[in-house]
């Protein structure tokens, strides 16, 4: 994603998704991500191809780490830039939505008490769903 | 016909398998059938692929429900609800 | 707004502003932001406030430039922490819409054609009464 | 009573004035009542201050509407629609 040179750029709106210390009331000692490489580029592609489509957006950029993390190491970024405001605020919290309930990445934490792997909230579908909706979030 | 299985995270550590290659019986040809045949391999099989537990699928790195047709050479894929992000 | 050293912190969203190259079909040679100081100091004490009561935010960031922008030049930056992502970008894009409507800065461009005040936008107002209404928005 | 006034951005240059320290007559006690008095100095400040454009006032750095009250030592600003950001 280029910013520099890009006199067309109003707006650049970013997402930093970080290890957090406690999760679930339990301290974490380190969080491992697992994922599928081949559907995660594919489904990388088809959440940013769906944003281009539905914002009037530049461009976007998606990096999501894998392996075994710590808290406060980053685990994802998305970047989007646009003309206008709403457009990069909205495609933004679009990708993030889809990221967590259409990207194939599963979490295990690790905590004093042992191994588990994070459960899937449904709190995510929600806000993926709210995007079907003619919600006025577009 | 042969297709690959691939399984990820809380499945694979269930079944102990991350990937295997093999030959379908001719009354399983989608998903759902699919999940049905393996259930017939042990407890922890079935205890995965019985229908209590969520288990997605996809097929040739798409997202597809239980009733996607499943063709010779595909890459059929099995994990639970993503967490990513 | 600190950020090393926070394991609270799950999601980080930020936003920047920048001046775009063109501006209404007309090519922008600069941009100069006028404020009146002492009030924009208490609007963006008070805007923030805002968001920290309606969000669960952990830290929030802003940093406006005055004076001659070019084209490209960062004119804003909005930093929202918190733990879980929707509080940080509700209260990211809530910010900047009160930023945009309620916070005493006034835009001049110079153009080839000279100069010429930036005129107040109604989608602004209509962004910022977005979060009047109990539309889910929070 | 004495009171402080500022101008910003395009109403400032309308009225050539950045801040003026002013004398009000005793029936000019609100934003309403001050912005009628400054219309009479002269055909650039009633073109501005007569109703027909959108000056916003603020009274000691806060935001008010017409209605508002003006008191002794006040700080009092006339601008147009914000375009921050």
């Amino acid at each position: 994603m280029r910013v520099a040179g890009q006199g067309n750029i109003g707006a650049i709106v970013s997402f930093v998704g970080q290890v957090r210390d406690l999760n679930e009331g339990d301290a974490i000692n380190t969080l491992t991500l697992e994922h599928y490489p081949e559907m995660t580029e594919k489904a990388l592609v088809e959440i940013e191809n769906q944003a281009k489509t539905r914002w009037n957006i530049i461009d976007s950029l998606i990096i999501h780490r894998v392996g075994i993390l710590k808290p406060q190491d980053q685990i994802v970024l998305v970047a989007v830039t646009s003309a206008h405001r709403g457009d990069a605020f909205h495609a933004c919290e679009f990708i993030m939505d889809y990221l967590k309930t259409s990207a194939p990445f599963w979490k295990k934490e690790v905590t004093n008490q042992g191994e588990r792997w994070v459960e899937a909230k449904l709190s995510d579908d929600a806000a993926k769903a709210r995007w079907h909706k003619s919600s006025g979030l577009k | 016909m042969n297709i690959k299985i691939l399984y990820f995270a809380r499945i694979k550590e269930a079944v102990n398998y991350s990937t295997e290659d093999i030959n379908l019986p001719a009354d399983v040809s989608t998903v759902i059938t699919l999940k049905n045949h393996l259930s017939q391999r042990g407890e922890n099989w079935a205890n995965l692929f019985n229908g209590k537990q969520v288990v997605r699928a996809a097929i040739n790195h798409t997202l597809v429900d239980d009733l996607a047709k499943i063709q010779a050479g595909d890459e059929v894929a099995f994990f639970p609800p993503v967490t990513g992000g």
